[in-house]
C-alpha cells in the first residue's frame, strides 16, 4: 500500500518518550527505523507494528503507527493474524532473542515457514534485559549471570541458522550502530515479499556490554565484518581474506593471497539455502569474523496472498456466499 | 401370521457395530428418514476413542443413538428401546444401555468363536443366559446381503460392506420409516460407482423385504408426526450449528470471520465446517498450536475481524494468557470451548461440563470475561449470533461453552429467517480531528475500535496497565483500582443488554427450582416433565449467560424454597451461585463422560423435594 | 543548642533515589544495623518498572522502606515519618507516601532547575508551598560528599556516587544505629578496592557526623530494642526464606531438589538464590518457557527428586495445562506463583493477589489441588517445607502462593533449629515379587511412587484417565466418576494433617471475625490490634493452607456474627468462603498494586463493625 | 547403564494390545524398537520412554519399560526432566510430526541445541493421524484434507533441515517397514551421547497412504534411496546416480557416468553442520530421491552431564551444602 506522499521521521514518531538505559543500542534502532520509515511510503496508519515482552517490546510505543504490544514470545503469531485478516497493512514485528527463541522460537519458525509478510526485527544482546540479565537462549557457552552464577553450560542457537533451517525466505543480519548498513538492510527486507527474517546486533550496555565489540568497534569492525553481497565474490578486512571452497565441497575462510580466484564463493542470496546455512558457520560469531548482510532471499507466495487467493477462487466458483442457501442446503422438510 | 401396528409414543434405537462397519452413516440416514416423517427427533454419536481399533473388540465399538417421538424430544434418550448389534463386541458394549425388556437386533453371522473370543465372551451370550428378559432376534445380515447383492456383481468384501444397509432397511421397516430418502441419498452418494450404488440399494430392500416377509416380527411399530411449528426445518448438529452461527454473526455485522485453531477432539469439527465455506469469506488458520491460534484471532481482532479461536479444555489451558491480553486490551474476540472430559488428556471422546470455572477463573489475576453457553445442537446457531453481538458491542473477549455432546449431537432445527437477523454495527471509531483516546469509554464502558488503515487513528494498545480514557502505560495505584473496576462493571453491565432468566414454572408455586446451564437442558427438561406429570411442583430455569448472570437471578433463586443445579462436573455452577447469592443451591453432580440421563434426575428431584 | 533525644516506639523511614543512586543499598545497609540494634522490622523495596530509566525523571525513582519499632512489626508501615529523597523526582514520587507533618531530607544539590524539569516540578516545591507543613531538611549531600571524598582521590564522579553513603550515615545519626556493621560491611565489600572502600567510609562518617556537629537537626529518635524471644536472627526477604525452605525440603526427605524456571518478575529470584547453592545438589534450569519449565520438573519429579517450578500470573497461565497432567498422574511437585498486579502483563514490579481462583480453578476439567500461601516473607521457610511434606506424602502437585510483596519485602528471624526439622519420607515404592499397581491407594488415597531405575515396577502413565489401582487407559464411565471423586477427596483429606485455623481473639467474644491470606496477615494483624485498642471486639484469622480449607474453618466462621475479608484482589477469598460455607462473608478489596494499608483496614473493620 | 544380561524382546514388551489402525506404520517400528532393545545392554527398569499425543504418543504403552505419556507436543521438555534428573537413564522420546513440530516445535529445538540425551523418535506420517486427518506443518502444499478442502497454502518443515538448523549434534532418517535400515539408525542413536533426533517415515494407511512409497515401495525404493554412509561417496540408484559437486559451492544430483569422480562428495558427518544441510535439500522428499541414514553426528558434552558437571564441582569447592551454614550466612545477631 505505497503511495507518494511525503513524509518525515516525525511522521513516525510517537510522543511517547523511550525510556531504555541511557546508552542502550535500542535508541539507535529506533532511530534508523523512523528515519528510514518515510522512504517506503506507506502511510503510519497503513503501517503496524507488533511486539513481544522485552526491553525491545517497548519499540512499538515509539512508532507513531499503530500497534501492538502483545504478550511475551507470541508477537510472530499475533502479527501473522494482522497480516492474514489484511494483507494491505505493513506489518513489522520487533522482538528479543529471548522472545523470539526462547519462549516464542515456535511461533517465530512457524511464521517463516509459512511466509507470512511479516518484517521480523530481532533485537540480538544475548542476554534476557528486561528482567535484569538471565542468560538467553543466544548467550555463549559459560556465560555468568544472575541466573549461570557458574556459567550457562548449553550451547547457544544461532538464529541465522535457526531461521534458514525453518525455510525462512528472507534472512539478514545487521548491526545497531552501523546506521548505513542497518538501513539498507531494512529496505532490503521491506522490500522482500513475505517474512523478512533481520537479527540486529544490539548492546546491552546495563547487562551484557561489548559482546559485539569485535564487529561494532569503529576499528576492529572492518576486519572481522563479512559484507555480504549478492553476486559478489566474498572477501573481507580490507580484501586480503576471503572464503573459498576447501575440500569435499566445505568452504573456509583464508587469505586471498593464498587463494586461487575461481575458488573464492560468489555470494548468492537465492537457490538453495544451503550457501547461507554453510556462510552461518563459517565462524562463532560475534567473535570470529561473522557476516553481515542478507544471508537469503527467495520469492514464494506469502501466506496472505494464498490464503486470499483461496477465498477469491472460492467466490469465483460458488459465487458470494449466501446464507440462506448455505442453512437449506441438504436435507429439508416444510410443516 | 399377520403384522400388527403397535402405535408408540416414543422409541430409542441404537446402532451399534465395528468402527468399520458404517454405524455413523446408518444412524444419519435413519435420523434423516425419521426427520422427514415429521418426528421430533434427538441423535448421540458414541465414536471410540481409537481411530480404528482392531476390528471386533469393544473398544473398536462405534454406536448411534436416536431418540424419536410423535411429541417434544428433548434428549437422545437415557436408554435404548432397540438395539442393533454387527457383532458381539457391540453387544458387550451397549448392552447395559438398553432397557430391560428391551430388543436386540443380532448379527448372527457375526457371532462366531472368534468374534466371541475377541470381544471378550468366554460363552456366547445368546445361549448363556445373558440376554434373557430380552427380545432377541438373530438374523443373518451378513449372509443375506451377500447373497441379496450377488446379481450385482460386486466383490464378496463389497458386498459384506453393505450389511449396514440391510441393517437400516430393516429398521426403516420395523418403524415404517420412508424408503424414499434413503434411496435418493445413496443415488446422490453412489451415482458415479453404479455397482456400489447397486449393491447398497440391494442391500437395503434385502433388509426392509426381510421385515415384511419373514414372520420373525410380530409387529411394527408407528411413531406419528409429532406438532410442530410450521416452518422450514433440518437436521442439525451442534458443530454444523455454531459453525453457520458464527458466519451468520459476520454477515449481520459487516466483518469477515477470521477463524484460527488448532485441531483438538471435540473441537475439530468446527474448524473442518469453516474451511468449506470460503465464499463466505470465511479465512480459518490452522495454527501451530493453541497459543498461536489465540493470538492470531486477538490480531485480527485489532484488524477488524469478527475473531474466533475454538478449542477444547487443554487447549483452553493454553489460551488462558492470550485471553487475559485480550481482556486488558478489550478487543472483541470469540473463543469457543467445546468441553470434554478431563482433568488433562482425560476421556478426550467424552462428555464433560467440567470448564465453567476455568472459563470464569482461568486467567491470572482479575481478569473478567463474559461467557455463554448453548443449550441443544441448534441453539448454537443463536448462542454464535449472541456472543459475537455482545463482544462487538462491549469491545469484549467472550468465551461460548459448548461441549463433546452438543456438538456431535443432532436435533430437528426450524430454520430461522435470515433476513430477520438482527444486524450488529461494529461502530468503528472515525477520525474526528480531534485527539484520538483508545480507552475513552461509552456508556456501555465499550472503548473504541480503531482499525488500522483509519488515518490519523494510530494508537499502540497492549499488556500493561493502561491509563483510562488516554490508554498510555500506567503504573498508578489508583487508575489501576479504577481500572480493575471498570473490567469487571462494563461485564457486570452487559447483564442489562441480556434477557430475563425465565422460569418454566407451570402452576407458579413450584416447591424446587432446577436451575441448569448448557447441554443438559433436554434431560432437565425432560426430568422435569416427569416429575410434574407424577404431581411434583417443580420449576426449571436455564442459563445462557454465565457471566454475568441475568439481572434477575437472585430474585428467581430466592423465589422457591428449594434449588438443585445438575451438572456434568463437580458442582461448578453451583459454587457460582451459591457464593453469589447465598442461596442453599444442591449440587447433583455425575461426571461419566455421558450426558446426563433424565431418569437419574428424576431421584435428584425427588431426594431434593423431600431432603 | 543541645541536641535532645526523643524516644519514640515506632519509626518509618523511606529512602527514595534516583536507580543509579543506590537505594536498595542503603536500605539493606540501615535495616541491617538496625536489626542488629534488635528492633523489630519489616521493609519494602519498590523498584522502577524500568531498568534504568533516564536520571532524574519520576519513573526512574527507587525506593526503600522500613519500619522499626521497640514493639511487634508488622508491615513496613503505611506512610512514611521520614522521606530521604535524593533528587526531585524522588521527592515527586513519594511525597505522598509521608505522614502530614513528616521529616523530608532533601539533597538539596539535586534541586536545580534541570532536575526539577526532569521531574516535572514547574516550580521549586520547597518555595510554593508545596511542603508547607512538613519539616524539611535541606543537606547538600553531593558537596559535602564531595568535599569529604576528596582526600582519598578518587575521581569526581566516584565522589559524587558515594552519597547514598552520607544519607545513610546521617540516618544512622538520626536514629542512633550502630555505625559498626556498616563500616564492616563496606570493609567486607570493597576490601579489594581500597579507594572506593575510603571513600565510601568518607562519606559515610561524614553524613553521621554532619547530624553530630551541625545544628540542623533539634533531636535525635530513639527507638529501643524489641522484646524478642532469645534465639539467633537474621534479616531475610521472601525470596531467599523460600529458597531455603526448599533447600531444607531437599534435606529433609533426602530428595535432590530440582527447579526449573522461566525468569519472571518477581519470581526471578527465586531462581537466581537457587542457582547458587549446587553445592547443595540443586538443579536448576532455566527453561525455554514455562510451560517446558513445568513440564521438566513433571519429569523431575517422576525420577524421585523434590521438583519445583516457580513463576508469576502469566506463567501460571501457561503452566497449567501441564499442573493437570501432574493432578492426573498424582506426583508430587511444588508450583510456585510470586503474585503481581495484573491481569495480563498488567504491572509487573507491583504486587496483588489476584491468582488465587486460577491456582484453585485455572485448569480445563475437574482438577484439585492443594494450595498454600505465606504470610511473611520469614514464614515463606515454612511454607516451602509444608507444601514439599504435603505434596510428597499426597502425591500431589502444590501450589504455593507468594506474592511480589512478600518476596522483596524483609524482616528479623529467628533461625529454626534445623537439626528439629522433621524428616519427609518419600516412600518410594519397593518391589514385593507381586504384580505392581501404580494407582492401588493407601489410607491417604496417595497412590504409589514408584521410579525409574527400580526393577519390576515399570509402568505408564499419563492424562488420559486412569482405572484406578490398575492404572490402565479406562473409558468406563463409573471409573471416570471414581476417579475425579477420589482426586477430590484426597485433596480435601490432606485437612486431616494440617493444623486447625487458629483465631486471634483476644476476648473470646469478638463481634467481627477479619478472614485473611497471604501477605496481608502484618496489615490486618496491625489492624485488629488498633482497633482492639480503640475498644471494639475483632478477631483475626489468618488461613495458610486455603484447599483445603483447614477442617474447622466452617465452625469458626459461624462462631463469629460477621466477617470481614480483605484481599488484594476483588473477593477472591471471599467467593469460595461464601459459596462454600453459606457465610455472609464482606470483602474487602483494595487492587492498588500495593500491600494493604493498616489505617484503611482500620476503615474497613469499623464499617464491618457497625454495618 | 549398561549391562551384560541376556534380555530378548519379551523383556520390553508390556502386557498392552497395541491398538494402531490394522497396516499403521507404527506397528514396523514398535517391533523394531522391541527387537533392538536387547541388544543394548540397558535393564527395561533403566529405561523410559516418553511420549506425547497423537497415535504415535501410544508408544510408550507397549514398552515393558517406564513410561510417561505427556500432553501434547510437551515431550521433549518432560523428557529434559527426566534426563536432566537422573542422567543414569536411557530416555527415548517418541513423538508424531505435529506433535514435535506443529504444537511441541519450541521444545524440540531446544532439546535439540541442549543437546540432552534424548533418543527422539519422530513418526514422519506427514498427518495428523490421533485427531482424524487434518495437515500436518509437514504436509506437502496443496494437500487436502479436513481442515483443508482446498488444499493447505503453507509450506512444509523439512525436519531434518530444521533440527540441524537448531544445532542438533545428531540427525537420521529412516523408513518404518526397512527393518534392517531403522535398527542400524537406532543403534547409531543410541550410541551417540547426546540428543538424536531421528525421522522414521511412516505410513499413516488411514489418512495418508502411500505417502512414501517412492521410498518405501520395494521396486521403487532402491532407485530412490540416497543412503548415506560416513566416509563414503554418496552414490545411489545401484550405482548410476551420485552427489557431486557443482559451480560456487552447490551440490547436485547427476548420473555417475557424466561424472569425474574427484567431484563426488563423501559423506561426513562430523565437521560444521553444512554439508548434512545441503543433502537435506539436494530435493524435495518423500518424492524425489531422498537421503536417509544418519545426516549429523558430532559429539559435544551432554545437558545432564554438564549439569551435574557443575554441581559436582561445586561440592569440590564449597563441600556438600550445610543447611545450618546457609542460614547463618551473613548477619546475625542472637538474643
Ligand atoms: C509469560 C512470560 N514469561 C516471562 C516473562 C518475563 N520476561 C519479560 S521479557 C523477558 C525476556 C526478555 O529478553 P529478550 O527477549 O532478549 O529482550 P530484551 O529485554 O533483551 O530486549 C522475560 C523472561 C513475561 N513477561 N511473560
Ligand atoms: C493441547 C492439545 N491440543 C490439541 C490436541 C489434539 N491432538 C492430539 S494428537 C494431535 C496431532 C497428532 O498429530 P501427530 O503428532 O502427527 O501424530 P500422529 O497421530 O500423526 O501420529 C492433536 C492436534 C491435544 N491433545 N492437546
Ligand atoms: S537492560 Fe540492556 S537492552 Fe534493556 S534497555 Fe537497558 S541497555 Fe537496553
Ligand atoms: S490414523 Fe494413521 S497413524 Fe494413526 S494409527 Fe491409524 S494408520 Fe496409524
Ligand atoms: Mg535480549
Ligand atoms: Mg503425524
Amino acid at each position: 500500500m505505497a503511495d507518494t506522499l511525503e513524509r518525515s521521521k516525525k511522521d513516525f514518531t510517537s510522543d511517547q518518550e523511550p525510556r531504555w538505559c541511557p546508552g542502550c543500542g535500542d535508541y539507535a534502532i529506533l532511530a534508523a527505523v523512523q528515519s528510514f520509515m518515510p522512504e517506503l511510503g506507506v502511510a503510519p496508519e497503513n503501517t503496524v507494528f507488533i511486539s513481544g515482552i522485552g526491553c525491545s517490546g517497548r519499540f512499538t510505543y515509539y512508532m507513531d503507527t499503530y500497534g501492538f504490544h502483545g504478550i511475551h514470545g507470541r508477537a510472530p503469531a499475533l502479527a501473522t493474524g494482522v497480516a492474514t485478516a489484511n494483507p494491505d497493512l505493513t506489518v513489522w514485528v520487533v522482538t528479543g532473542d529471548g522472545d523470539a527463541l526462547s519462549i516464542g522460537g515456535n511461533h517465530l519458525i512457524h511464521a517463516l515457514r509459512r511466509n507470512v509478510n511479516l518484517k521480523i526485527l530481532m533485537f540480538y544482546n544475548q542476554i534476557y534485559g528486561l528482567t535484569k540479565g538471565q542468560y538467553s537462549p543466544t548467550s555463549e557457552v559459560g556465560k555468568v549471570t544472575k541466573s549461570t552464577p557458574f556459567g550457562s553450560v548449553d550451547r547457544p542457537f544461532d538464529p541465522v541458522a535457526l531461521a534458514l533451517g525453518a525455510a525462512a525466505t528472507f534472512v539478514a543480519r545487521t548491526i545497531d550502530n552501523d546506521r548505513k548498513h542497518l538501513t539498507d538492510v531494512l529496505r532490503q527486507a521491506a522490500e522482500h515479499p513475505g517474512a523478512a527474517f533481520v537479527e540486529i546486533y544490539q548492546n546491552c550496555n546495563v547487562f551484557n556490554d561489548g559482546a559485539f565489540d569485535l564487529l561494532r568497534d569503529k576499528t576492529e569492525g572492518p576486519h572481522n565484518q563479512i559484507r555480504l553481497v549478492h553476486g559478489e565474490p566474498i572477501v573481507f578486512d580490507g580484501g586480503t581474506r576471503c572464503v573459498r571452497l576447501a575440500a569435499n565441497g566445505r568452504l573456509e575462510i583464508a587469505a586471498v593471497a593464498d587463494t586461487d580466484p575461481a575458488q573464492i564463493i560468489t555470494h548468492d542470496v537465492h537457490g538453495p539455502p544451503s550457501l547461507a546455512f554453510t556462510l552461518a558457520h563459517l565462524s562463532q560469531g560475534p567473535t570470529e569474523p561473522t557476516c553481515i548482510g542478507v544471508f537469503r532471499e527467495v520469492q514464494r507466495a506469502t501466506y496472505g496472498e494464498a490464503v486470499h487467493d483461496q477465498i477469491a477462487r472460492a467466490r469465483e466458483r460458488s459465487g458470494d456466499g449466501d446464507l440462506e442457501a448455505l442453512l437449506t442446503g441438504g436435507d429439508t422438510w416444510t410443516v | 401370521m399377520s403384522i400388527t401396528v403397535e402405535e408408540r409414543e416414543r422409541v430409542v434405537v441404537r446402532f451399534a457395530g465395528d468402527s468399520g462397519d458404517g454405524m455413523q452413516l446408518t444412524g444419519d440416514r435413519f435420523t434423516n428418514a425419521t426427520a422427514l416423517l415429521g418426528n421430533d427427533l434427538a441423535t448421540l454419536p458414541d465414536f471410540p476413542a481409537e481411530i480404528r481399533a482392531p476390528a471386533g473388540t469393544v473398544h473398536g465399538v462405534s454406536a448411534f443413538q436416536i431418540q424419536f417421538a410423535s411429541t417434544d424430544v428433548t434428549t437422545p434418550g437415557d436408554h435404548a428401546d432397540v438395539l442393533v448389534a454387527m457383532n458381539p463386541a457391540a453387544l458387550k458394549a451397549d448392552l447395559s444401555t438398553v432397557i430391560r425388556g428391551g430388543t436386540l437386533i443380532l448379527n448372527e453371522d457375526a457371532f462366531q468363536k472368534r468374534n466371541l473370543d475377541k470381544a471378550g465372551y468366554e460363552t456366547d451370550p445368546r445361549a448363556d443366559g445373558t440376554l434373557d428378559g430380552y427380545q432377541v432376534y438373530s438374523v443373518p445380515m451378513t449372509s443375506i446381503t451377500v447373497r441379496a447383492v450377488e446379481p450385482v456383481g460386486v466383490g464378496k468384501k463389497e458386498a459384506e460392506r453393505a450389511k449396514n444397509m440391510f441393517a437400516l432397511g430393516l429398521v426403516s421397516w420395523m418403524y415404517d420409516r420412508p424408503t424414499a430418502p434413503t434411496l435418493e441419498w445413496l443415488e446422490r452418494k453412489f451415482g458415479g460407482k453404479p455397482e456400489i450404488l447397486d449393491a447398497n440399494v440391494a442391500a437395503f430392500n434385502a433388509g426392509y423385504n426381510f421385515g415384511e416377509t419373514t414372520e420373525l416380527f410380530a409387529h411394527r411399530v408407528e411413531v406419528k408426526a409429532a406438532p410442530a411449528e410450521p416452518g422450514t426445518y433440518r437436521n442439525v448438529a451442534g458443530a454444523q450449528a455454531l459453525a453457520w452461527g458464527l458466519i451468520a454473526a459476520s454477515r449481520a455485522s459487516g466483518l469477515p470471520l477470521f477463524y484460527a485453531s488448532y485441531p483438538i477432539t471435540p473441537a475439530s469439527d468446527l474448524l473442518h465446517e469453516l474451511s468449506r465455506h470460503k465464499h463466505f469469506g470465511v479465512i480459518t488458520v490452522q495454527a501451530e498450536d493453541e497459543i498461536a491460534a489465540a493470538n492470531m484471532a486477538l490480531g485480527a481482532a485489532f484488524t477488524g475481524q469478527l475473531a474466533v479461536t475454538g478449542t477444547s479444555g487443554p487447549g483452553l489451558d493454553l489460551k488462558e494468557e492470550t485471553i487475559g491480553l485480550a481482556v486488558i486490551t478489550e478487543l472483541p474476540m470469540l473463543i469457543v470451548d467445546v468441553q470434554r472430559a478431563g482433568p488433562s488428556t482425560g476421556m478426550p471422546t467424552k462428555t464433560e461440563q467440567g470448564d465453567l470455572l476455568a472459563a470464569m477463573f482461568g486467567r491470572h489475576g482479575e481478569s473478567p470475561i463474559p461467557i455463554v453457553s448453548a443449550s441443544s445442537p441448534s441453539d448454537c446457531f443463536e448462542v454464535a449470533i449472541d456472543a459475537a453481538r455482545v463482544a462487538i458491542r462491549y469491545r469484549t473477549p467472550v468465551i461460548v461453552l459448548s461441549d463433546s455432546f452438543l456438538q456431535n449431537s443432532s436435533e430437528p432445527w426450524r430454520l430461522p429467517d435470515v433476513s430477520a437477523i438482527e444486524g450488529i454495527d461494529p461502530h468503528f471509531a472515525q477520525p474526528n480531528g480531534a485527539g484520538f483516546h483508545p480507552y475513552a469509554r461509552n456508556d456501555d464502558l465499550a472503548r473504541p475500535w480503531a482499525i488500522p488503515g483509519t488515518p490519523g487513528l494510530q494508537h499502540r494498545i497492549g499488556g500493561l496497565e493502561r491509563e483510562n480514557v488516554t490508554g498510555s502505560i500506567s503504573y498508578d495505584a489508583e487508575n489501576h483500582e479504577r481500572m480493575t473496576d471498570l473490567r469487571r462493571e462494563k461485564v457486570a453491565g452487559i447483564a442489562a443488554s441480556l434477557p430475563k432468566l425465565e422460569v418454566d414454572d407451570a402452576t407458579g408455586d413450584a416447591e424446587l427450582l432446577v436451575l441448569g446451564w448448557g447441554s443438559t437442558a433436554g434431560s432437565i427438561r425432560a426430568a422435569v416433565r416427569r416429575a410434574r406429570d407424577d404431581g411434583e411442583k417443580v420449576a426449571h430455569a436455564h442459563l445462557r449467560w454465565l457471566n454475568p448472570l441475568p439481572s434477575n437471578t437472585g430474585d428467581v433463586l430466592r423465589r422457591y424454597p428449594r434449588v438443585l443445579i445438575p451438572e456434568i462436573n463437580e458442582g461448578q455452577l453451583a459454587l457460582l451461585i451459591r457464593g453469589r447469592f447465598l442461596v442453599d443451591a444442591r449440587s447433583f453432580s455425575r461426571v461419566q463422560g455421558r450426558p446426563l440421563w433424565a431418569d437419574e434426575l428424576d431421584d435428584a428431584i425427588e431426594e431434593a423435594l423431600r431432603g
